[in-house]
């Protein structure tokens, strides 16, 4: 039964790294993931809640923020969880235990592929696959957004440091989308 | 004055003095037995049948502005009959029909073109919808053929059939389907109801209608008030505004659709081909130009014109199946207004108001339908039955669940 | 040398030649050449023909509104139909062709037409061809069709690649000429996020173009001055070869920039073009303004051209289409082409004004109070005949005749909406209309503002005006001094008494075809239009339009205002279908969405079905089968005897909470699930608001308030969508919250008697699958697995 | 067309899905004695208006609000969006 060996999201046993001028693309298979929806009533309870999971402040409308274990807005009263997998294996039964019943968990790991981007000069690649002003992006933005027909969340970790989450079906779609997108940007 | 191929000799050879307004510019009367208001293909259809086929005598159509103006001046000129419900494909046959014999019929050429229209199909399932209109078309006497993969890439060498995210399994042709210059509709119903008496009055709008105890007298236009013993609403995309001044809610919402045409070509395409898996039809103009178009832009609008991710989604479409087109350049683009009825079919019939008319609703289908429509509408307007291909075009077919509904969207008139 | 009409100075590099062929003959050129350039150097006049009679045409422009040299650019899967020739960038190896011909340019058969052009008249073919009736398709119309057209397809895949993308600024600065230049400069310095686009390779619009100095500069230099400091500011960007193409809603632009068509092939990766969508917060049309030609019997012959644009062509590119040459003008700055040419070493035949009292010049001969009545000259132009104030008529032998019928300002973009242009009786041109797009301000000469120093100075003023608007501090930039000659102009359209004088002369429309069209009551502009064709080619009558307005207001006795005009609509100029489609395209149509277990499938040898985006496999051939029914029916077979597995993964999985979770379900589908047990599944079917059936699926009970509903794999996106909208529109004060775990689960059937067998030899021992334990619709959750038990699938 | 979404600001309404006239909110009661009557209307008859449009939009690539918009459709000017949730319960609605 356990018998089962992982694959990414494109399919390999290891991630793939791809590499052109100054920019570097990582697919990141290593995150857990579960969202956060607060219940009615609950809202208050649930920002705390995120505050003591993530060590920060609930993240705002357009925001991710945390450390090891970081949260960002997907919705009204709604946020995504994400921590290294290795560590966080129980990351949807810690924030489900974490919450006291004030807002509903759903574990959602392995539902998001994750592609980082780093380097410098980021914007001339995203510009070319999502309307984010890339201008006014800063580290702790996070937004979801239309990339090659895929809804995405894009988040900003560092300003040569962004994350694509997208679904993990179209995984080989959304990487070959941001592998042209560095080719016609660099 | 008859048009003939002598008379643009003679014409040619005598410096073409001779040559007659098309249709005459008129005032308006005091009073008509019928007055068609809107003055596009349908409405001048409406107008020249009265007259042809009912010997209707003081017919008058009011166009706010110059005739042809609406959608008939900005289509994508495509007539077929390929339709898969019984309350539609008698019609839709009924109006290519009359498109075959129209040019002699209006001594106009318009070019009616039946160079036929091909379905491409993508999938199983989609075969399986496409095997079943063809055989419902047949049924009602129109043509129809179902085309393996093979006969497709045989006729049709540079369609993108395998290297394509959604290959071509099939396709579905209807050969009398085709095109027709489309202004030259309007213009040749014009000049043919013109010959017969009824009276073409542009710059004439219609700001109200003038209703008592239940029954319409007449318009109210910025030309002054005209008595209509019966009055025929026909303005299509502007049904809407038109019939909330005779306070009637429609089951229609106004939205924007785009079609494009290229810079002109040396022979590209045979017929109209359609996309299956995504939202695109083209052919190509007498004149050389690609004309094609896509889905609408999805929202309510009035204001003839459109946005940028449909004209991307079109072009997508294209690339899609004609990769070849990817240097050809887009012209033009443009948006007209369509009515897009709850279930996607039209309605003609009668108002609950005495003496007023209603014909509209026609989607984004309306241009191939415009003889029968013309046809259709001036027989219900003469003898206050409907004509029996038009049956199923009724206002209550909604509270009675006899909806029309060929694509089975229900109610989102922008999904039909 | 070879190129016996270059002159001195110019923009060129002469240090790099570059060799192109036309027509299958060589020729050479500069860096910094348009293919009309470099063949107008070469003393090459014929470059096309025209569409109805196939007259033989030259250019007659140097810039976009180019209606006669338009080419097929390229060879093979690359050739491009009807390009223009006056904005094509010379590159080392170019190849063109001419289009529109049956034999060759010179020796055209279907020249022919010429001769029958009494019969080819405006609308001949709505009174002809109708009998008998079959001949249309069979006959007539197959010859028409071959006849009609201009360029061809290569009927090969495009091998470039296209892309799209999206910018932001606060101000998009239309056009880098004078105004648009002044008003980078003030935006840009001022720190506002400014975006100048411009068509041209080279920016400073008629400043390359002029011979006039900007105090101590030439206008070249102080617009290459300029654009290098604009270039180094971070937030200006600048973008040549970009145009925009059209004005959308809210301050979104539509941009082509072409990346790599001055390139023989572009880069390895690099697009060819990229269609930029720009949000803008306000724009600013600095777009200049275009010449209007003046119509006169034969006045389409290769040698005639706009005055502006024989200036353009000496002084930025250093070529003279002949080195005799005439003008014929209404107003002053026809003159100031007669000047710059001579003084380039043009020999001046004569000025033709038909005002009494035109300025004269010491340096050549001003015929005040003429008019060009006639031209001669088989393929390009040999004389002009000249009536002159005195009745006499006189022969002029020139190689070319530069006319000028004054200027209309480029407002394309302000009737993107449906604006209607107002008619400005000062420059008898219409003007921006006052209801154009939303946020978009125009300046020089695109308002009418014709002189340098006007534009300078307008450009400087709306950008502040507009800096006020987005509360950015204005800025006062010193801006150089500039020339302000007033441009004296006499409305004048066309000489008297001509029939066949081109207006349109891509499309062939002449001044008798529009006399025909309001003869046949064709009189709204509208039909004057669709019926003469006028301004309907790939130029969308950009030189041509205003002629056919004024003489149809002649003929109505109406004003031209009152006439009206047609409307502009978008592209601004013709762009490639593969840039609107982008990466779009081929097995990159739409995302692929694969199952976890199509590699594995794949391995099988799956043949995979499309449903939704995703490849679901549908059944998996082996050895030996042939047909489709033989691998389904041994599947089917083995599923019905023994056990089956199927990945049903694409089923869409919402997962459901809240208090109210059960209350919602019950709404929202037919059947009831508020007493459903936990650890029940239930089958589930949901109805339009038209009572007729949206979806169907199960719907499991993890727990009283929570539950995972299935649906069908085609309808998951809009039943989340229908339950998003009952929940946030219908029911907003219900506890529940949704999220699609589609992506988060895989999901298997498993059906067959010896179903169970099999989940036991995956299951731990532990996990009790006995009937009692493990029921019909009954549901298990163990580790990460959920298992649930259906007769459902 | 940008619409200026209450929580997120202006958005590409490429993001979003149309749904139609906001009157869609107001969902008959379907126990009404005139329930039937009452859902053909709210099925099938539009306001249609040329001029300022009550409309839906649904953010389906963004943060999936439903909002309600108030559009111009004859200039496509946006004049006020708010989120569909307050205005339900505005327009009464709640369980």
């Amino acid at each position: 039964m356990h018998n089962l060996s992982a694959t990414t999201a494109l399919g390999g046993t290891e991630p793939r790294t791809e590499q052109r001028g100054p920019i570097t693309l990582n697919e990141e298979p290593g995150y857990a993931l579960a969202s956060v929806a607060a219940r009615k009533g609950g809202e208050r309870a649930t920002v705390l809640a995120i505050q003591r999971i993530i060590g920060a402040a609930a993240p705002k409308p357009n925001h991710a923020a945390g450390n090891t274990v970081t949260a960002f807005w997907t919705g009204p009263e709604q946020w995504m969880l994400e921590a290294p997998y290795d560590s966080h294996e129980t990351l949807f039964a810690m924030a489900r235990a974490e919450v006291k019943g004030k807002a509903s968990i759903t574990e959602q790991t392995s539902g998001w592929c994750r592609f980082d981007l780093r380097g410098v000069g980021l914007g001339a690649v995203l510009e070319r696959l999502c309307p984010i002003n890339m201008t006014k992006f800063q580290p702790g933005d996070a937004t979801r957004t239309s990339i090659d027909h895929l809804g995405c969340f894009v988040i900003c970790r560092a300003l040569d440091h962004i994350s694509i989450l997208g679904p993990r079906s179209s995984a080989a779609s959304l990487h070959h989308g941001l592998l042209t997108s560095m080719r016609s940007a660099y | 004055m008859r048009y003939s191929g002598l008379r643009v000799l003679k014409e040619a050879l005598t410096g073409h003095k001779g040559w007659k307004p098309a249709w005459r510019d008129v005032a308006p009367q005091a009073h008509y037995d019928y007055i068609v208001i809107g003055g596009g293909g349908h409405g001048l259809a409406t107008a020249y049948y009265l007259a042809r086929n009912h010997g209707a005598k003081r017919v008058a159509v009011l166009e706010k502005g110059w005739i042809g103006g609406g959608n008939v001046g900005r289509n994508t000129t495509i007539v077929r009959s390929n339709y898969l419900l019984d309350g539609n494909e008698p019609f839709y046959e009924h109006s290519l029909k009359l498109w075959e014999g129209l040019e002699q019929d209006i001594n106009y050429n318009a070019m009616i073109s039946q160079r036929g229209i091909l379905n491409l199909v993508h999938s199983d399932a989609q075969r399986d919808a496409f095997t079943r209109r063809g055989n419902a078309m047949i049924l009602n006497g129109a043509d129809a053929d179902l085309l393996s993969t093979e006969t497709i890439q045989k006729r049709y060498p540079f369609l993108n059939v395998n290297n394509a995210r959604f290959p071509i399994k099939g396709g579905l042709a209807q050969y009398r389907g085709g095109t027709v210059r489309h202004d030259a509709v309007a213009w040749g119903y014009a000049r043919a109801a013109d010959q017969l008496g009824v009276d073409i009055i542009q710059n004439c709008e219609v700001t109200g209608f003038r209703i008592e105890g239940g029954k319409c007298l007449g318009v109210e236009t910025n030309r002054g008030y005209i008595k209509g013993d019966k009055v025929a609403s026909c303005v299509a995309g502007s049904s809407g505004r038109l019939m909330a001044k005779a306070s009637m809610r429609l089951p229609i919402e106004s939205h924007v659709l785009q079609a494009f045409v290229s810079e002109g070509l040396k022979p590209v395409l045979p017929g109209v081909i359609t996309f299956g898996a995504g939202h695109f039809y083209c052919s190509q103009s007498d004149k050389g130009g690609l004309v094609f178009g896509g889905d609408l832009d999805g929202y309510n609008s009035y204001a003839q014109r459109g946005n940028l991710p449909v004209v991307e989604d079109v072009c997508e479409g294209a690339m899609a199946i004609f990769p070849m087109l990817g240097r050809v350049r887009l012209l033009r683009m443009w948006g007209g207004i369509m009515d897009m009825s709850m279930d996607g079919s039209p309605i003609i019939d009668h108002t609950h108001i005495e003496s007023l008319y209603f014909n509209g609703g026609w989607c984004y289908g309306g241009f191939k339908a415009t003889p029968a429509s013309g046809w259709c509408y001036a027989h219900l307007l003469a003898t206050d039955t409907p004509h029996e291909f038009a049956t199923a075009f009724r206002f209550d077919r909604f509270a009675k669940g006899q909806m029309i509904d060929e694509k089975g969207m229900g109610n989102n008139p922008q999904l039909h | 040398m070879s190129q016996i009409n270059r002159l001195g100075g110019g923009q060129i590099d002469r240090t790099k030649t570059l060799d192109f062929k036309f027509d299958g003959k060589s020729y050479q050129g500069h860096d910094g050449d348009t293919l009309a350039s470099a063949l107008l150097a070469n003393n090459v006049r014929l470059m096309g023909r025209s569409f109805k009679y196939h007259r033989p045409r030259g250019v007659l422009t140097a810039g976009s509104e180019e209606p006669n040299a338009i080419m097929e650019l390229r060879d093979g899967a690359r050739q491009e139909p009807n390009t223009r020739a006056t904005t094509a960038e010379l590159f080392g190896g170019l190849t063109a062709k001419s289009q529109n011909k049956m034999g060759s340019l010179r020796f055209d058969f279907m020249a022919i037409n010429d001769r029958f052009s009494n019969f080819l008249t405006a609308g001949f073919y709505y009174k002809t061809f109708m009998w008998p009736a079959a001949f249309w398709e069979k006959v007539y119309e197959p010859i028409i069709r071959k006849a009609a057209g201009l360029g061809s397809i290569s009927f090969e895949d495009d091998p470039d690649d296209y892309d799209r993308g999206f910018l932001h600024c606060d101000l998009l600065i239309i056009g880098a000429g004078p105004s648009g230049l002044a008003a980078a400069l003030t935006a840009g310095r001022a720190g506002a996020q400014v975006i100048l686009a411009d068509e041209d390779y080279t920016m400073g619009g008629r400043l390359n173009s002029e011979r006039f100095s900007l105090v101590d500069q030439s206008g070249a230099d102080w617009a290459a001055k300029t654009v290098a400091e604009l270039t180094s500011l971070p937030n200006v960007r600048v973008m040549a070869r970009t145009t925009i193409l059209g004005a959308f809603d809210h301050g979104i632009y539509g941009a082509l920039e072409r990346v790599s068509d001055h390139l023989a092939v572009p880069e390895v990766g690099k697009p060819r073009q990229i269609l930029w969508r720009i949000y803008s917060k306000r724009s600013l049309l600095c777009a200049g303004a275009t010449e209007r030609p003046i119509a006169f019997e034969n006045n389409d012959r290769p040698g005639i051209m706009l005055a502006g644009a024989m200036r353009s062509y000496a002084n930025r590119w250093a070529v003279t289409a002949a080195h005799n040459v005439a003008i014929f003008t209404n107003n002053d700055d026809g003159h100031k082409t007669a000047a710059d040419l001579h003084a380039a070493g043009v020999s001046i035949a004569a000025v033709v004004d038909i005002r009494q009292d035109a300025p004269l010049s010491e340096e050549y001969e001003v015929i005040a109070g003429g008019q060009v009545v006639n031209s001669n000259g088989r393929l390009g132009l040999t004389s002009i005949e000249v009536s002159l104030p005195d009745g006499n008529t006189r022969a002029l032998p020139c190689g070319a005749l530069g006319m000028s019928g004054g200027w209309n300002p480029n407002i394309h973009l302000t009737s993107h909406h449906r604006g209607h242009p107002v008619w400005n009786e000062k420059i008898a041109a219409f003007c921006p209309p006052d209801n154009g797009p939303a946020g978009l301000s125009v300046a020089g000469a695109a308002l009418g503002n014709f002189t340098t120093a006007e534009a300078l100075a307008s450009g400087a003023c709306q950008a502040n005006a507009i800096l006020k608007d987005l509360g950015i501090k204005q800025n006062k930039v010193v801006l150089p001094l500039a020339e302000d000659a007033p441009a004296n102009m006499t409305p004048f359209w066309y000489v008297k008494g001509c029939s066949r004088a081109w207006l349109d002369q891509q499309n062939d429309v002449t001044v008798k075809d529009v006399k025909l069209s309001h003869q046949e009551n064709f009189i709204s502009v509208e039909h004057l239009k669709r019926y003469t064709t006028l301004g309907m080619g790939t130029d969308q009558g950009k030189t041509s339009n205003m002629g056919g307005l004024a003489i149809m207001a002649e003929l109505t006795g109406k004003t031209i205002p009152e006439v009206g005009t047609t409307i502009f609509r978008p592209p601004y100029t013709p762009t490639a279908i593969g840039a609107f489609a982008g990466r779009d395209r081929g097995t990159d149509f739409r995302p692929t969405r694969k199952t976890p277990s199509h590699t594995w499938a794949e391995e099988q040898g799956a043949v995979f079905v499309e449903v939704g985006m995703w490849l679901r496999a549908q059944w998996f051939p082996q050895a030996g089968e042939t047909h489709w029914r033989q691998s389904v029916d041994r599947e089917v077979l083995a599923t019905r005897n023994s056990v089956g597995i199927c990945d049903v993964t694409t089923l869409g999985k919402i997962d459901v909470q809240g208090a109210d979770a059960a209350t919602f379900l019950n709404k929202i589908y037919c059947n009831g699930f508020a007493k459903l047990l936990v650890g029940k599944t239930r089958y589930g079917l949901m109805l339009r608001e038209d009572g007729i059936a949206m979806d169907d699926g199960t719907a499991a009970r993890l727990a009283e308030d929570h539950f995972v509903v299935t649906t069908t794999t085609a309808n998951a996106v809009s039943v989340f969508r229908h339950m998003e909208f009952a929940r946030q529109c219908l029911w907003p004060d219900l506890d529940v919250q949704l999220i699609s775990t589609t992506e988060a689960w895989a999901q298997y059937a498993v059906a067959g008697p010896n179903a169970r067998k099999l989940l036991k030899k995956v299951v731990d021992p532990e996990f009790d699958l006995s009937n009692d334990a493990f029921s019909i619709y009954g549901l298990r959750q163990y580790h990460c697995v959920r298992w649930t038990k259906s007769a459902f699938v | 067309m940008i619409i200026n979404h209450p929580i997120l600001g202006p958005r590409d309404s490429a993001e979003f899905t149309y749904m139609g006239d906001a009157a869609l909110l107001d969902r008959p009661d379907w126990q009404a004695k005139d329930a039937l009557l009452q859902f053909v209307d709210y099925g099938y008859l539009r306001d249609n208006p040329a001029g300022p449009h009550i409309e839906l939009w649904y953010h389906e690539q963004g943060d999936r609000s439903f909002l309600v918009v108030t559009r111009d459709t004859t200039t496509h000017q946006i004049s006020s969006v708010k989120l569909a949730s307050d205005v339900a319960r505005g327009r009464g609605r709640s369980k």
